[in-house]
């Protein structure tokens, strides 16, 4: 029974459909196997899925953050205008990371001092974060980045002999950190805790206030960070970079059945959640599936990851219920 | 190379790499014109966004023309308008190996390096529309000369209010390129002596919004009691004002001229509350891209300035300084000819 | 005292009822029948499925197999409004308020008065909760929201819930167990009228005492069987404990004798203004220490501030000599305080963490080695615990909230004396625990104190204060009134501080 | 037994007291922004006194009639503890259907607000039926809801457009036309949410959305139809934005389909801003109204007083974490101030 019911858990179902995604790929499209589409395809989400890294660890303690976008493009806007003054790029990295260690700051401080919910903060600091890209950058674009930089966030730089680009690799390093401080470390029980009951955490002494502005600081310096990748990757700075990934974020932390009122989930389900989003967008398009047909798909799979598992529960209560009563009857 | 910048003046600026990113357009390919138009060439159009109703017209165009010559077009993009967007899309057509991509770049230079690999991988690219940074297509499209644009809008307008009285103009946003343009070329032109009796007051901007073009409008007519012409450069502009102006008092006392779509305007043409306005035709701008595209592919031209080849229906073409094809004058647009057009 | 005709047809019945929930077999071919004008109770130990009972009873749970039958007639259930429309009242056994909404909608919601067009008479809805009010002998302000109730007033709410239906079957359980002898005092005699005027009254209690007091039918399970239905004439408390506990009781406070140390907690002028005020006090090693007093009067308050939970607005907090940092649980617990809280479902535990983890958590730092968490520490402080509490549970990985009540509370005791303490602080350590756990919790507690752990127990069992303590603190409105050492504790000696009739000469150091 | 009911009396005296106090305090939400709100008004109406003018008001009004009413609707679900994303898309979905409906026919208003509301009552149902028989989360759902319902609306409109010109002119002057100078639009805004603030106050249903939200076990004891009053709520959000579509319609007269995109994330700020609690049971459409009216006043001030459009953003950010943050100290001292009061 409970390995049955292990194994029904969405976040292993979403791994499994993101390995039957990739092999139908391998066996119906051409073209999706090479190793410049798979190089591709991954790093083209290479920022939201490291953003959905700390966005997974929020959640599961109860919050969210819906600045991360905003955040990725104040800092690709502050990387744009601060190259164009003539900025040393090796100055500039740092300076855009400590931006986002401050808007994370702000986010945090909020949260925690003020005492207002996640939600309602991050709303106020995506616009707010946006605006300032937009005065810090106005409507021009800046392009003409290093290529000595560039060069490690874009798909065709590989890893020698795989398809795992630079941004790829990262992202598989945080992840592994990601997951141990998550399922391995006293630090990730608090999370789960916090995410679940926050009195009841605060009570046994967890430093539930210092834990989430860590938290949101950390957010927002991956975002920003994701902001300089996003900048070098596409050659181009501007303020709208990255609009609206707020959404695509969340909603692959959510398709890995991660749980929006905290104290559930898995590392492992968020980031099968973002390469099934990736993946399955490269495979459709390469179908010349048509952009409309993929948003629809993108909302189904959400429904379903919530869904099924309520039905596969519903179905094996019900079942328990009849054998129960088989056996009291007999 | 990093540790010698990094020694050389202490991190890399902007200074150090301006000689980045060689040219890759080193086509040696020799133009053949009498190559025929090969058969069975496939084409891609991406427009800025996959919803816009403009640029379906232009591909839908565009791939109609392709079946002229045997080949087969096909329409992709994303729904949303934002720099980044296109990107995936041209991975996908590097893939499946289309013989052109045809593109209306949402952001000149974030589409450039897979557009570049594309042409590497020997993909024709045509920008239409909206052009991407030179060296990341080998041919632009343009509608019209942007000068002809600007000229002939203060041209017409002039011509309907007998060269005497103000004007405004009616935009789109502050920081629209080829808007910005095309007032500095009617500004040029109004310097001329023969319009010394004619004044443009003021330019608002409307965005691109109906319903702030709308607001816009009315702000105008109020504020400049003694206005008698709107030149509005923009589809959604020329629209919203024409709209306000034929439910109003000022009907017929203030003349609307511009850039807008047969469809959006037909009803004040026929109201009277427009006499005329122009655009070009897109059908035919989908039309000339397709064969530019498909001219390239099948070696009659590589983007040469001074390379001509013929564009099916609408006879020969040239190429341009930068690889720029102009598609010719804007179409005039009025009451008698008005229904033979439906976009 | 009308004596209930057991030959008649019972108002309200269960016949051959199961119940499991996954594999945990609740109730097992279960049988009961609650006469009209009778008072009738439902005994066992924590886990035995009282609960369970009353929810299928209430039509919360549907039962696997067998029937609940209304006036002899089989009937289902489709959910709680079901059973109530047919006059079943029910008190949860933890409140069920919404916390938003004003204490009169708490009792009537979904029922309020209404005027023309299907409107809610706001004025009748207030009246009437008034009048319940004064029934029950309290002044909870109708208009007040729920939230931030103490827990028996809480429980109040819920009683004037029940009442206000009219029901004909009225169910308890452990409606007294926050409440102070007055309080059930007040809902005994309630009772009694309903029962006179002929409802049915199924009633749980760990208290004895109220059993005999008010019922008079007892049915009692064990492991989720039925073990007897008889009246309550001729039987005696220990008769009952041996049906409930199948073997004879050790005696329920083993208070051993202890040598009393150096100060361990010092409390210093600790004020929280609004909520008590100037309270001074000492805990020394060895010793047990009882916070006493009316519901209300404080504690929990000064309990939380002592811990850093509150802060507090002045005074200080000293462990071992040392002044404590205020508003810090983490400095509190690393001084060697611990704090079992009086509201277990919100603070005490984290109902959707398993039993190991939630013991666990205070103790990260301890089951981890090079910064990741040991399960085999982990697991191995939960076995300990689970073992020396007699906590009954399927596998430690299963989550708190499927536990009964009783065995919730010995997870946050396991929880907080995992942490090896010097200061052990608690709050109602024993409301809902069943007799038998109740004398191994007063065992431990005494066992723990004699090997020197300094013992703060806030409780508002009367007996269980004058059974453990050695010395006996009162608080009345936020002032701590009296100081009463072991020898001079009687239940009036304790009433009369608590309700402000001692003359201040008697009043704390 | 005399000093058991002496106690709680001197209890309920302090709490007597304190409730009129904490009244205030919650009253005091709805008074801070629109306290705000007067404020942000006067300031700009003395930089710039042409913001106040006929036509000012009349705008003012006409920006805010639209996301009040996806505000009063949103509300009505926040309170049942769950949150309903699609508003933007079902908004979108019901101009479309609107706009290709009445495209170059002569239908009136009431037939065009019929199928927008009908539009957005079927959106509305399969989000409600989702989460409340499927009870699954409703921000999971409603996000995909999202997606689903913008995926469907750009596959009907493939791009094409509904211009002002192909639209009936009775449906326009609805957008357009006014009533003693005051549009018609924000006059409907005010109907809807009057009505649904006198239903939420008054009626049995009304009051147990709020009972859901504060606490859905306690209400599933209590014997409140959970699932069907979180349907309704749904149906009900959903048939105003679905009549808000058509509104938009006869407000813009051209519409395309992403109309009202991303919208979702303003109307929820509106409600958060308006004091209704994201986890339910707290808050009233009178307030949501207010801040979804602050919201876009602050968006009409920036713009009338000229502020340079690439500062709007990040004013109006700032703008509304101001707002929230006040008014949560201002609530945090004051109960504070409450608590020693009550002092003995
Ligand atoms: N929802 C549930 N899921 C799983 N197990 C449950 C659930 N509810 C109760 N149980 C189990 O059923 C058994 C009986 O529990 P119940 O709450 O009825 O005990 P009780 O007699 O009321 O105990 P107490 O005196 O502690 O309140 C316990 O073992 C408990 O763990
Ligand atoms: N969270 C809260 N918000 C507002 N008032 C509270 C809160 N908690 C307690 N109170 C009030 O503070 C006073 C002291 O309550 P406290 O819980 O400390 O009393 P107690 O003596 O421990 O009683 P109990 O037996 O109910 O725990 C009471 O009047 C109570 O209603
Ligand atoms: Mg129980
Ligand atoms: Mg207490």
């Amino acid at each position: 029974m409970s390995p049955l019911r292990g194994a029904l858990r969405w976040d292993t179902a979403v791994g499994v459909l993101l390995v039957a995604v990739f092999v139908t790929g391998l066996g119906t499209t051409d073209g999706f196997a090479s190793r410049d589409n798979l190089a591709f395809a991954f790093n083209d989400i290479a920022e939201v899925a490291l953003m959905a890294l700390p966005m997974t660890l929020l959640v599961v303690a109860g919050q969210v953050d819906l600045s991360v976008a905003s955040m990725l493009g104040l800092s690709s806007a502050l990387t744009g205008q601060l190259w164009d003054s003539g900025w040393a790029f090796e100055t500039i990295v740092p300076v855009v990371l400590l931006v986002g260690v401050a808007g994370g700051l702000l986010n945090g401080w909020l949260v925690t001092k003020v005492g207002l919910p996640s939600l309602a903060v991050t709303i106020g600091t995506l616009a707010l974060y946006r605006g300032l890209a937009s005065v810090v950058l106005g409507s021009n674009a800046i392009t003409d980045f290093p290529e000595t930089y560039a060069k490690w966030a874009v798909d065709t730089t590989t890893i020698p002999g795989t398809f795992i680009t630079y941004p790829v690799a990262l992202f598989i390093v945080l992840a592994v950190v990601a997951a141990v401080v998550l399922h391995a470390t006293g630090l990730g029980r608090s999370l789960f805790a916090i995410g679940a009951q926050e009195d009841a955490a605060y009570f046994a002494g967890i430093r539930v206030k210092r834990i989430k502005l860590l938290l949101f600081v950390v957010t927002g310096l991956v975002s920003a960070f994701a902001g300089v990748v996003f900048t070098l990757r596409y050659g181009s700075a501007r303020a709208d970079n990255g609009s609206g990934f707020e959404m695509l974020v969340i909603a692959s932390v959510l398709l890995g059945g991660i749980d929006f009122d905290g104290g559930k989930g898995t590392l492992f389900g968020a980031v099968a959640g973002v390469l099934l989003i990736g993946i399955l967008k490269n495979l459709l398009t390469l179908n010349d599936v048509a952009n409309e047909v993929q948003v629809i798909v993108t909302g189904l799979l959400l429904v379903a990851s919530v869904l099924t598992p309520r039905l596969i529960s519903t179905v094996s209560e019900w079942r328990h219920r009849r054998a129960a009563a088989a056996t009291s009857s007999g | 190379a990093l540790a010698v910048t990094l020694a050389g003046c202490g991190g890399t600026t902007k200074k150090d790499s301006s000689d980045n990113g060689g040219d890759v357009k080193a086509t040696d390919a020799k133009a053949n014109p009498d190559a025929p138009l090969k058969k069975g060439l496939k084409l891609a159009f991406l427009p800025k966004q996959i919803n816009n109703p403009y640029e379906k017209i232009v591909d839908d165009a565009g791939i109609e023309a392709a079946g002229e010559f045997g080949g087969k077009g096909k329409e992709v993009g994303p729904s949303d308008a934002s720099a980044s967007s296109q990107v995936s899309y041209i991975n996908t057509l590097i893939q499946q190996r289309q013989d052109a991509i045809l593109i209306a770049a949402n952001d000149p230079n974030a589409v450039c390096g897979p557009l570049k690999q594309a042409m590497k991988k020997d993909i024709k690219v045509v920008a239409y529309d909206s052009d991407t940074a030179k060296e990341c297509r080998q041919l632009f499209i343009n509608q019209a000369s942007s000068e002809e644009i600007g000229r002939s809008e203060v041209q017409h307008i002039a011509e309907q209010l007998d060269y005497k009285g103000e004007i405004a103009i009616l935009s789109a946003t502050q920081n629209a390129t080829n808007q910005n343009t095309w007032i500095e070329f009617m500004k040029d032109e109004l310097k001329k002596p023969k319009y010394k009796n004619m004044k443009l007051v003021k330019t608002a901007y409307g965005d691109d919004d109906d319903q702030k073009s709308f607001q816009e409008t009315q702000g105008l007519l109020k504020a400049y009691p003694n206005l008698k012409g709107i030149i509005s450069p923009t589809t959604v502009g020329i629209a919203a004002a024409a709209r306000y102006i034929s439910g109003s008092s000022y009907k017929g006392k203030v003349v609307i001229n511009g850039l807008g779509t047969p469809n959006q305007m037909r009803k004040y043409v026929k109201d009277g509350t427009v006499e005329q306005f122009s655009l070009w035709d897109p059908k035919k701008l989908g039309y000339l891209g397709s064969y530019a595209a498909a001219a390239l592919a099948s070696g009659q031209i590589t983007g040469a300035e001074g390379e001509k080849f013929k564009a099916g229906k609408l006879g020969e073409y040239t190429i341009g300084k930068d690889g720029e094809v102009i598609l010719g004058p804007p179409t005039v647009f009025n009451k008698d000819n008005i229904d033979d057009f439906d976009f | 005292m009308s004596q209930a005709d057991s030959t008649g047809v019972p108002v309200l019945a269960l016949k051959g009822v199961n119940k499991s929930f996954g594999a945990v077999r609740a109730l097992r071919d279960v049988s009961l029948e609650l006469f009209p004008g009778e008072a009738h109770a439902l005994a066992g130990e924590n886990g035995a499925g009282k609960s369970t009972l009353i929810k299928t009873l209430a039509g919360v749970h549907r039962p696997d197999a067998g029937q609940v039958l209304l006036d002899g007639e089989p009937v289902v259930f489709h959910g709680p409004a079901n059973a109530r429309d047919v006059g079943i009242a029910v008190i949860y056994q933890e409140p069920t308020l919404f916390p938003d909404l004003s204490i009169a909608e708490n009792i009537f919601m979904g029922r309020q008065p209404r005027r023309g067009l299907g409107r809610i008479d706001h004025k009748a809805v207030r009246s009437a909760t008034a009048a319940l009010m004064g029934r029950l002998g309290v002044a909870l302000d109708p208009d007040r929201p729920a939230r931030g109730l103490s827990i028996a007033d809480q429980q109040i709410v819920e009683i004037a819930k029940a009442l206000s239906f009219d029901a004909r079957v009225l169910i308890m359980d452990e409606p007294t167990a926050a409440l102070t002898g007055s309080e059930t005092a007040r809902l005994f005699s309630v009772v009694e009228a309903l029962r006179a005027e002929g409802a049915a009254v199924l009633f749980i209690s760990h208290r004895l005492e109220e059993i005999f007091r008010l019922c008079q039918r007892v049915t009692t399970l064990r492991d989720g069987r039925w073990v007897a239905s008889e009246p309550l004439e001729g039987l005696t408390e220990d008769d009952l404990v041996r049906r409930m506990v199948g073997r004879d009781l050790d005696e329920l406070y083993p208070k051993q004798d202890t040598r009393v140390g150096e100060t361990a907690l010092s409390v210093h002028r600790l004020t929280r203004e609004g909520v008590f005020r100037d309270v001074s006090f000492e805990v020394r090693r060895g010793e047990i220490v009882a916070l006493a007093g009316l519901v209300g009067a404080g504690r929990t308050e000064v309990a939380q501030a002592v811990f850093g939970v509150d802060r507090a607005d002045a005074g200080e907090v000293r462990v071992a000599g040392t002044p404590l940092r205020p508003g810090s649980p983490n400095a509190a617990m690393a001084a060697g305080l611990a704090l079992v809280p009086e509201d277990r479902r919100q603070r005490g535990l984290v109902m959707e963490m398993s039993i190991e983890r939630n013991i666990g958590l205070t103790g990260l730092d301890r089951i981890s080695g090079g910064g990741l968490v040991k399960r085999a520490l982990e697991r191995g402080r939960a076995t300990d615990w689970a073992t020396r509490l007699q906590l009954k549970y399927g596998k430690l990985s299963d989550h708190v909230g499927v536990l009964s009540g009783g065995n919730q509370q010995k997870v946050v005791l396991a929880k907080w004396l995992a942490t090896d303490p010097a200061v052990l602080i608690v709050d109602e350590p024993t409301r809902g625990i069943d007799v038998g756990t109740k004398a191994e919790v007063h065992r431990l507690l005494s066992s723990l104190a004699a090997e020197g752990l300094a013992v703060l127990m806030v409780s508002s069992d009367l007996p269980e204060v004058l059974g453990m303590a050695d010395r006996v603190l009162v608080m009345h409105e936020g002032r701590l009134v009296a100081e009463i050492p072991r020898a001079e504790a009687t239940e009036e000696s304790v009433m009369a501080a608590a309700t402000g009739r001692t003359g201040k000469g008697r009043a704390a150091a | 037994m005399t000093a058991t009911i002496e106690k709680p009396t001197a209890q309920a005296e302090a709490g007597r007291s304190a409730r009129s106090l904490v009244d205030t305090v919650f009253r005091a939400r709805e008074i801070s922004i629109a306290g705000a709100l007067v404020l942000l008004v006067l300031f700009t109406w003395i930089a710039e006194p042409r913001f106040l003018n006929d036509q000012g008001v009349k705008d003012l009004l006409l920006n805010a009639a639209i996301l009040v009413l996806l505000a009063v609707g949103q509300s009505v679900v926040v309170v049942t503890r769950n949150i309903d994303l699609s508003v933007g898309s079902v908004v979108g979905l019901s101009a479309f259907a609107c706009g290709k409906f009445v495209s170059g026919t002569d239908h009136g208003p009431l037939l065009v607000a019929l199928l927008g509301i009908a539009v957005g009552m079927a959106c509305g149902l399969v989000s409600g039926a989702l989460v409340s028989f499927g009870k699954v989360p409703a921000l999971v759902v409603t996000l995909g809801m999202l997606y689903i319902i913008q995926g469907i609306d750009y596959w009907w409109a493939e791009g094409e457009q509904i211009n002002a010109a192909d639209v009936p002119q009775s449906v326009l002057d609805l957008g357009s036309g006014s009533v003693l100078g005051i549009p018609y639009l924000p006059l409907i805004s005010f109907a809807v949410l009057a009505v649904t603030a006198y239903f939420l106050r008054s009626y049995r249903s009304g009051r147990e959305l709020y009972a859901i939200g504060s606490s859905p076990e306690a209400a599933r004891l209590a014997g409140v139809p959970i699932r069907r009053r979180v349907l309704g709520a749904y149906v009900f959000s959903g048939a105003v934005a679905g009549f808000a579509g058509s509104l938009w319609l006869a407000r813009f007269g051209t519409v395309v389909a992403d109309n009202a995109h991303g919208w979702e994330l303003t109307v929820v700020s509106a409600v958060v801003v308006g004091g209704v609690a994201i986890v339910g049971g707290v808050g009233t459409v009178w307030g949501a109204a207010l801040g979804a009216l602050l919201l876009t006043t602050i968006g009409s001030a920036l713009s009338v007083l000229k502020v340079d459009s690439f500062w709007e953003d990040a004013i109006a950010g700032a703008l509304l974490l101001a707002a929230i943050s006040v008014d949560r100290i201002v609530n945090v001292r004051m109960t504070r101030a409450l608590r020693k009061r009550s002092a003995r």
